[in-house]
């Protein structure tokens, strides 16, 4: 029973408790408190492993806790955080508090909305701590119907069918991790000492290639529809385009990197020779998404469809950075995932916000809005700069750290898709400044706009933590490289040999 | 004397198997139906009763089993009618094609 | 040390001037962020005066060279060991000589806005822009590491765009700001492709370590040079796209488009960005990687001598047909940049070869100063005339007399007239092109001549051309904000020339001799008298000379007006290319295709659920028929697959 | 043998046949005029049975090997025990209503007594006994309703395709007796041969089990008798009968058939997939929300066969786990919908549109047990149906997997439409707020907090474990 079960448990009480009291306020204020509690638990956790660590133990997983859950199938409760995941529960903790946050002002059925959210949280940071490939998949799980309720009850649009969408599209993808972690725990029998779930102990066996091959692209392309790979992406748009803000953020900020983590610490961590061999793919298909997602976001008029396409662009950066097999990429993709999720949250709550306010999320129905809302503007604004990878901002470091990385694989092949890669941040600076330039800058087309109010304090402290967080990783990534480093190189080390 | 081997017998039994399901399929009055499955049941009857009698003649199993199912389908019947007689109260008929209110 | 503490300082207090002035939000009084720039700026100014003299006299030459030194240092971001981002500031003498210039002219900026902006609502966020990209433009200058320079590179983008983008209330104001943001973009994308290229050949992105690697034969060097694509080798291919990312800051041909449309910012803001500092970024650039163009890949420096000569006369011909000064500005402004850019590229290594590179650094020192001024000059006319077309104004020359006198200073400055500084520089270039590249030499000669041509045209039709009406009330009563930067500039406009530049600035570092040589800067000379002249006589007095000539031109003089029609080009290749035939596409087949299959797959299993109903027919009968043939088909089955 | 050893052995059927002669007793006095004291007699007996299951049970096999016990056989009747208790509880008011309380309990205790002689059977006959013991009565329960059509339509439903499963099934054992010679468990596990004689007798008499499970293609009865009976008689089939049905299934499969394991893993594969396929397919489209059970069962046994094909003691563990939590599931969304269908007479989906709005409590509940079937986390279910995928893909094949896959989205797909009317869905008709008593409110209690607490249950698997087939 370390401190990590700690963050299950929090947020799960933080769930039941707050069905107790009777006013919205009680609720909304527990769930503050809770997420707040989440969020210094998590800082604390970073705290002591950076002492653990400086105090110079090179133990793989720190905090670690294994404790029998199903001994007959060899299931535990199996716990740990290295830096990778830890930066991930940190990512967790900030887009929950901000999400909180910005649903403040939400009217019907406050206690459900929280509820789920705090739902969500617990499968996220079960999943980003757990070490045991069950247990991960009880969380990745966890995590797929709380969205469903969050965008079919609080959502907008075509919610129903968006919502099933996304379900289902999850539900499919949940389901090949499932037959790849399977196929995992039986061959480690056959090929290792017994069946075992553990993530440490699988990584100590080598599965023969063509088993490998099977389960790689099964857990990959199942993590891939997470990380709305091209081409199992579509939930995204239609999903973040009906959500609810905070399911948005949700969405992609946390969801979205389920998969990404789980493409790193299971794909290719455990099957490091399929990886060698297959990862070509994923390689082609992660630069169609980086081009092609780009451009699909060019046309798109509606903020959230724009930023959701965009989203899968971006999230194809962090496929690329696994795919290329670099200790650079790696740590790029890594840093990819926090910053895309700090950085797409902000952007949501900013879409949100507008769209509280005005009812409308068509950029060419905005504008003017730097002069009516300045503080939202300038919240867009600054989402818009670091997902242009404006230096400063998280965004920068982190498409750099890739690109460096997927240029250090020689080779035409791999050469050309890093090109495309970089040649997305063109079409990215278009889009985005388009967006900039019809909806937050020009001059108020609609009267009704005039009379609009600025943030709240809640949606203000929301966004002042998102920023926080993108600046710090812009200004000081090497604070973050120093957390991740050695933990990417544990994985690079099991590619390489 | 020589005796009818099992052949024929099995032959008859499978033959009075397939009239009885033929009966079963194409019957339309329930009644008529259960003696149908009544038909079934006599060929599994002689079944038993013929390979007991030629195959393991040292034990009485097989003769036994018709007992009980002969015993089972009089129960099954009473049953059977006594539900039928319901559905006639019901349907004012006991034409099978008639009960299908629930389909689909 | 102390000049390194006053080196950081200088970098950090833009950067301090712009978070507080930024962050305070509305507590802070408009008053107050002015005076924090300003005041900033000039302490700024004073700091880099005194590490310039530090640099130059106080340490002074070793053995003749200044050599660089390297202030600080730390490791900002490690890829992997051996390449990773550092962050430092260098000291050499072109990074100081920018120093200068950047701090001078975006002091004088400042204290111009003070006047122009007056009255300007968001008049905070204009200075905390300026502060940010007096920042970036001088961490740009300073970096030690090419990613490092990579870093300010976009910063000094964002930054210009969000100056061009101040009047964003302005539709046009916001096309040109993305204009600018996103054709820069597109170079930075070469020049990112570029230094990935350098920097993995060279298994380093530090400056001092890529030149020594990438210009002494080495395992770097053979690899880069070794390995080609497209029968160019790596290196040349890096350096190529290095110079695109260059070419793209300085609007140099065909990536020119966005500076004319920058116009649309405030007037001080071209002056600082778009003609002293940020457009000269290209031209640093490749003079920091001077020693590897001119050592390991001339081609590419002969490439950049022909672009930059074209640039020169192709923007001087469109600037002799415009009629927006703001415009006929920035063509000029392209066009001397063209000058630099060309002075390098004939250039080269070793001794005798290398007067182009300090020629070329001489020219964007003295060019900073006149054309700023011009800038000024116009802005101040722009805004007691409150229009830009030249129609709209003349026989300003009474109404105001120091604008008038800066103006006609700046002009003989940039027209090359003895002994104002440009004389010196572009005789500088010149010369290195006679001997490096005649045929860029003529059209560098023609060009100049073109240049004091169109200025003149320019000075006449704004000061002259119209009687001057007497009872014109003097616009420049109590500007002194505007005044005082004019004069000063004015003074730099005249005098920078004189300062014996290639004593301190060279490609090695040695001090080498500008040569003035009385017989061959006739010709040039000459011919800028020409040039003014003939636009005296077209646009002294009001009289339809222009008007013939433009006929006489015909559609040559239309095809200048309407700028060789690139921006139409461009406007096809975005719209028609990008959006209709490949982002309308990707939309559609995402909903349609990718997300058809998807949808389709749901409403197959619905339709077959819908078919399949009628086994469950109700019938009994039925019922016990599919039992039964499921008995049967699974013993045959069962029966074919074991027996 | 001791011949008391061998009725301690009986204890379970025992129990049973005592309450029902104490029912017969009750029915000759007219102690059942007042139903309410009657039921709570009733259900303090069941309750009683169910914790009587739990004393130390003896194992063994009496008179000459036809009657066996063992702790696996010992936790089946006492799960099968439990879900009676429940069923019993939740159906009060509509057993309060109909006057036909002993008969109806008559007849469930028989039904009962028929599936514990099928679980402990050690010879063919005894099988067929209990096999005919156990579907009769609930024949008769189909019809029990004798004032309305469906009921009726739905007794004669069953009652025939019985017959006629019968006698399919007899047919297979006779041919099986021809083939073999000696009907008691042993003697037909060693002796089968895989020889066409047998292979076509096992597949005939597979089909009579896979018809009391009600697997494709011998399921068509199940919807239309879930639909007419009355609701608390097809929660006794959708959960009792079939978890009998998958216990027997999966005995006859494991002891008798062992000599031909790898032709009835070939079989049960096909029939998994079809079960499987069909049920989801077939739910997509039900309106009524007892079909829909009727549905979702048949493709929920289909994930049972697929486990049943690990054809290993994890197997057998997964599937009593998945049974227990699949019957608690199927009381909650049966006893609900009893309860609103008792006081509304709504039994559609359509009518259950915006049931959070107006019953909170019973759409929480129901969700639960939704989200349970669905094998969505925290719920118990997704456990249950992640050990029975596990154990079944240790020898299960991968075609079965692909489509075991796919059939996990349908049936989410499937649920979720169910959450989507509780929730989201504005309701139509204006739903009362249903006041289940207090019976029915302990069953709702009892199995929602099973199903959440059988999250963290690893011990009860590990028992399961323990316990020797």
């Amino acid at each position: 029973m370390s401190i990590l079960t700690l963050l299950i448990i929090c947020p799960l009480l933080t769930s039941v408790l707050l069905l107790l009291p009777k006013s919205d306020k009680g609720t909304k204020s527990i769930a503050l408190i809770g997420s707040i509690i989440q969020i210094a638990l998590t800082g604390y956790i970073t705290f002591l492993y950076q002492a653990i660590r400086s105090a110079g133990d090179k133990s793989q997983m720190l905090f670690e806790s294994n404790i029998v859950w199903f001994s007959t199938l060899h299931i535990n409760f199996h716990t740990g955080v290295d830096g990778i995941s830890l930066v991930m529960m940190l990512l967790t903790g900030f887009v929950v508090l901000a999400g909180v946050l910005v649903s403040w002002n939400i009217k019907n059925q406050v206690k459900e909305f929280f509820f789920f959210i705090m739902l969500l949280s617990t499968g996220a940071f079960g999943f980003f701590m757990s070490l045991d490939l069950f247990m991960l998949f009880f969380f990745l799980e966890i995590a797929v119907v709380p969205k469903y309720m969050l965008i079919g009850i609080w959502g907008s649009g075509k919610k129903e069918n968006n919502a099933m969408k996304l379900a289902l599209m999850l539900m499919a993808g949940s389901a090949m991790v499932f037959l790849g972690i399977v196929g995992i725990y039986f061959a480690s029998g056959y090929f290792g000492p017994h069946n075992t779930w553990d993530i440490l102990e699988l990584s100590k066996i080598h599965l023969p290639a063509e088993i490998q091959r099977v389960i790689y692209v099964l857990t990959f392309v199942g993590f891939g529809v997470f990380t709305a790979m091209f081409p199992f992406h579509t939930w995204a748009p239609d999903g973040h385009s009906s959500a609810p803000t905070a399911a948005s953020m949700f969405l992609a900020g946390i969801s979205m990197k389920l998969g990404g983590y789980g493409c790193l610490r299971v794909a290719t961590y455990l099957m490091p020779t399929a990886a060698k061999e297959l990862s070509w793919i994923f390689i082609i298909l992660a630069s169609i998404a980086i081009v092609y997602g780009a451009f699909a976001t060019l046309m798109q008029k509606d903020l959230k469809y724009m930023n959701a396409y965009s989203s899968v662009s971006h999230c194809g950066f962090v496929v690329l950075g696994i795919a290329m097999l670099t200790k650079t990429a790696f740590a790029g993709a890594v840093m990819q995932m926090v910053s895309h999720g700090l950085m797409t949250a902000l952007f949501f709550a900013a879409i949100g916000m507008i769209y509280d306010r005005t009812h409308t999320r068509m950029s060419d129905q905005l504008g003017g809005m730097l002069k009516q809302l300045p503080f939202i503007g300038t919240a867009f604004i600054i989402a818009g700069l670091c997902s242009l990878g404006l230096p400063g901002f998280s965004g920068f470091v982190s498409e750099m750290t890739i690109f460096t990385g997927s240029w250090e694989k020689a080779g035409l092949f791999y050469r050309v898709a890093t090109i495309l890669a970089c040649a997305s941040i063109v079409i990215t600076a278009v889009y985005i400044l388009r967006a900039v330039g019809k909806a937050i800058w020009g001059t108020v087309t609609n009267k009704t706009y005039l009379m609009l109010t600025d943030a709240t304090w809640s949606e203000r402290a929301a966004t002042i933590l998102l920023v926080v967080g993108i600046v710090i990783i812009g200004v000081a990534p090497f604070l973050f490289i120093r957390l991740i480093e050695p933990d990417v190189q544990y994985i690079i080390n099991r590619i390489i040999l | 004397m020589e005796q009818v081997p099992l052949a024929h017998m099995l032959i008859l039994s499978t033959i009075l198997f397939f009239i009885g399901i033929y009966g079963f399929f194409t019957r339309r009055n329930m009644i008529t139906m259960l003696m149908s499955t009544e038909l079934i049941l006599n060929s599994v009857n002689i079944n038993f009763v013929a390979f007991n009698r030629y195959l393991y003649p040292h034990q009485l199993e097989g003769i036994f089993f018709t007992l009980f199912i002969i015993a089972v389908a009089a129960s099954e019947v009473s049953l059977a009618v006594a539900i039928i007689i319901n559905i006639y109260r019901k349907f004012k008929t006991i034409d099978i094609e008639e009960t299908d209110t629930m389909k689909y | 040390m102390n000049s390194d503490i006053y080196i950081l300082l200088i970098l950090l207090l833009p950067l301090l001037s712009f978070l507080f002035i930024g962050l305070s939000g509305r507590k802070l009084s408009t008053g107050m962020a002015v005076s924090v720039g300003c005041l900033t700026l000039i302490t700024t100014l004073i700091f880099s005066i005194a590490v310039a003299f530090d640099y130059f006299f106080v340490k002074g030459s070793v053995g003749g060279v200044y050599a660089p030194q390297i202030v600080a240092r730390f490791e900002w971001l490690r890829f992997s060991p051996g390449m990773s981002i550092d962050l430092g500031l260098i000291v050499d003498p072109i990074s100081v000589m920018m120093l200068l210039v950047i701090t001078c002219i975006s002091t004088m900026v400042n204290i111009f806005s003070i006047g122009y902006m007056k009255g300007e609502e968001r008049l905070k966020s204009y200075y905390a822009y300026l502060s940010l990209f007096t920042f970036s433009m001088l961490g740009l200058v300073l970096s030690i590491n090419i990613f490092q320079m990579y870093i300010f590179w976009e910063l000094v983008g964002i930054s210009s765009f969000l100056l061009i983008g101040f009047f964003f209330n302005k539709p046009s104001a916001i096309a040109a700001a993305k204009k600018a943001f996103i054709v820069t973009r597109f170079a930075d994308f070469g020049f990112l492709i570029g230094i990935l290229i350098l920097g993995t050949g060279a298994k380093t992105f530090d400056f001092l370590t890529l030149i020594d690697r990438l210009t002494h034969p080495g395992v770097a060097l053979d690899s880069l040079t070794g390995s080609g694509f497209l029968g160019m080798s790596c290196l040349t291919w890096a350096l190529i796209l290095v110079f695109m990312g260059g070419a793209g800051k300085s609007a140099m041909f065909p990536l020119h488009i966005w500076l004319p449309d920058a116009m649309e910012g405030p007037t001080p803001v071209s002056a600082l960005i778009h003609a002293a500092t940020m457009v000269v970024a290209g031209v640093f650039l490749v003079a920091r990687l001077f020693p590897i163009y001119s050592i390991s890949a001339p081609e590419v420096l002969q490439g950049i001598a022909y672009i930059g000569s074209f640039t020169a006369l192709f923007s001087a011909l469109i600037a002799c047909a415009q009629t927006d000064i703001k415009k006929v500005l920035a063509y000029s402004t392209i066009s001397q940049i063209g000058f630099m850019m060309f002075a390098l590229g004939v250039a080269g290594w070793g001794e005798g070869h290398d007067e182009g590179f300090t020629a070329s650094m001489f020219h964007l020192f003295t060019h900073a100063f006149f054309k700023a001024l011009l800038f000024l000059c116009a802005g101040s006319v722009i805004h007691a005339v409150h229009s830009n077309e030249m129609k709209d104004m003349g026989g300003l020359r009474k109404s105001m007399p120091i604008t008038h006198i800066t103006f006609l200073l700046a002009c003989l400055a940039i027209a090359g007239i003895p002994p104002f500084s440009g004389f010196f520089s572009k005789e500088a270039i010149l010369s290195a092109a006679a001997h490096g590249n005649p045929p860029v030499f003529y059209v560098g000669l023609f060009t100049s001549a073109l240049t004091s041509f169109y200025m003149f045209r320019l000075y006449f039709s704004i000061f002259w051309s119209k009687p001057v009406d007497a009872h014109a009330h003097n616009h420049e009563k109590g500007q002194w904000a505007m005044n005082i930067p004019l004069i000063l500039l004015a003074i730099g406009a005249v005098l920078a020339g004189l300062i014996p530049f290639g004593k301190y600035v060279s490609a090695t570092g040695k001090a080498i001799e500008l040569p003035i040589h009385v017989m061959f800067s006739v010709l040039p000379v000459c011919l800028g008298l020409g040039g003014i002249l003939v636009a005296a006589f077209m646009y002294k007095k009001q009289n339809e000379i222009p008007q013939k000539v433009t006929k006489l031109l015909g559609n040559f003089y239309e095809a200048a007006y309407k700028k060789f029609f690139i921006d139409e080009i461009y406007l096809f290749l975005t719209h028609k290319v990008i959006f209709n035939l490949i982002g309308r596409p990707a939309a559609w087949f995402d909903r349609n295709v990718v997300d058809g299959m998807i949808q389709r797959t749901g409403s197959t299993s619905v339709n077959t659920s819908n078919a399949i109903k009628n086994l469950q027919s109700g019938k009994l009968q039925g019922y016990t028929m599919y039992f039964l043939g499921g008995v049967i088909v699974l013993v045959v089955l069962i029966l074919i697959k074991f027996l | 043998m001791m011949i008391n050893e061998s009725l301690l052995l009986l204890r379970y059927e025992g129990i049973i046949v005592f309450m029902i002669f104490v029912l017969f007793v009750l029915n000759l006095t007219d102690f059942d005029k007042k139903p309410s004291r009657f039921l709570n007699v009733v259900n303090a007996m069941l309750f009683i049975n169910f914790i009587a299951g739990f004393l130390p049970m003896p194992e063994g096999s009496a008179f000459q090997g036809f009657f066996r016990s063992s702790g696996i056989i010992a936790l089946e009747k006492n799960v099968l025990n439990l879900g009676i208790l429940l069923i019993s509880l939740s159906g009060y008011n509509w057993v309060a209503k109909s006057r036909k309380a002993v008969e109806y309990y008559i007849l469930l205790l028989s039904s009962l007594l028929g599936l514990f002689v099928m679980l402990s059977s050690g010879h063919i006959l005894v099988l067929y006994l209990g096999l005919e013991l156990s579907s009769l009565p609930m024949a008769a329960l189909a019809a029990l309703n004798t004032n309305s059509q469906k009921s009726s339509e739905a007794g004669v439903k069953y009652i025939l395709s019985s017959a006629f499963s019968t006698g399919v099934t007899l047919f297979g054992i006779s041919l099986l007796y021809g083939a073999v010679g000696d009907l008691s468990f042993q003697s037909i596990s060693q002796h089968l041969q895989p020889n066409a004689l047998s292979l076509m007798a096992c597949i005939f008499m597979l089909s009579g089990f896979a018809f009391k499970v009600s697997v494709v293609p011998f399921h068509f009865w199940t919807a239309d008798v879930y639909e007419g009976a009355p609701t608390s008689v097809s929660n006794f089939y959708a959960v009792i009968s079939k978890g009998a049905g998958i216990f027997v299934l999966m005995t006859v499969l494991y002891s008798l058939f062992k000599n031909i394991t790898e032709i009835w893993l070939y079989t049960i594969s096909i029939l998994a997939a079809l079960s499987m396929t069909i049920g989801n397919l077939f739910a997509l489209r039900q309106n009524n929300f007892k079909r829909f059970l009727a549905f979702s069962s048949i493709a929920q046994v289909g994930f049972v066969l697929v486990g049943i094909t690990s054809a290993s003691k994890v197997g057998i563990d997964s599937v009593i786990y998945f049974v227990i939590i699949y019957l608690l599931s199927n009381v909650v969304l049966f006893s609900v919908i009893e309860a609103i269908s008792d006081k509304t007479g709504k039994e559609k989906i359509s009518d259950l549109k915006g049931l959070y709005k107006t019953n909170p409590l019973f759409s929480i509940v129901m969700t639960i047990a939704l989200f349970s079937l669905a094998g969505v986390p925290p719920t118990a279910g997704f456990f249950g149906k992640f050990f029975l995928l596990t154990s079944g893909m240790g020898a299960g094949s991968y075609i079965l997997i692909g489509i075991t896959a796919i059939n996990l989205v349908l049936s989410l797909y499937n649920y979720l439409r169910i959450v989507k009317a509780f929730f989201i869905d504005k309701e139509e008709a204006e739903m009362p707020l249903v006041k289940g008593n207090w019976q029915t409110s302990l069953v709702l209690l009892a199995c929602g907090c099973g199903i959440l607490v059988l999250t963290f249950a690893g011990g009860l698997y590990h028992f399961i474990d323990t316990l020797n087939f």
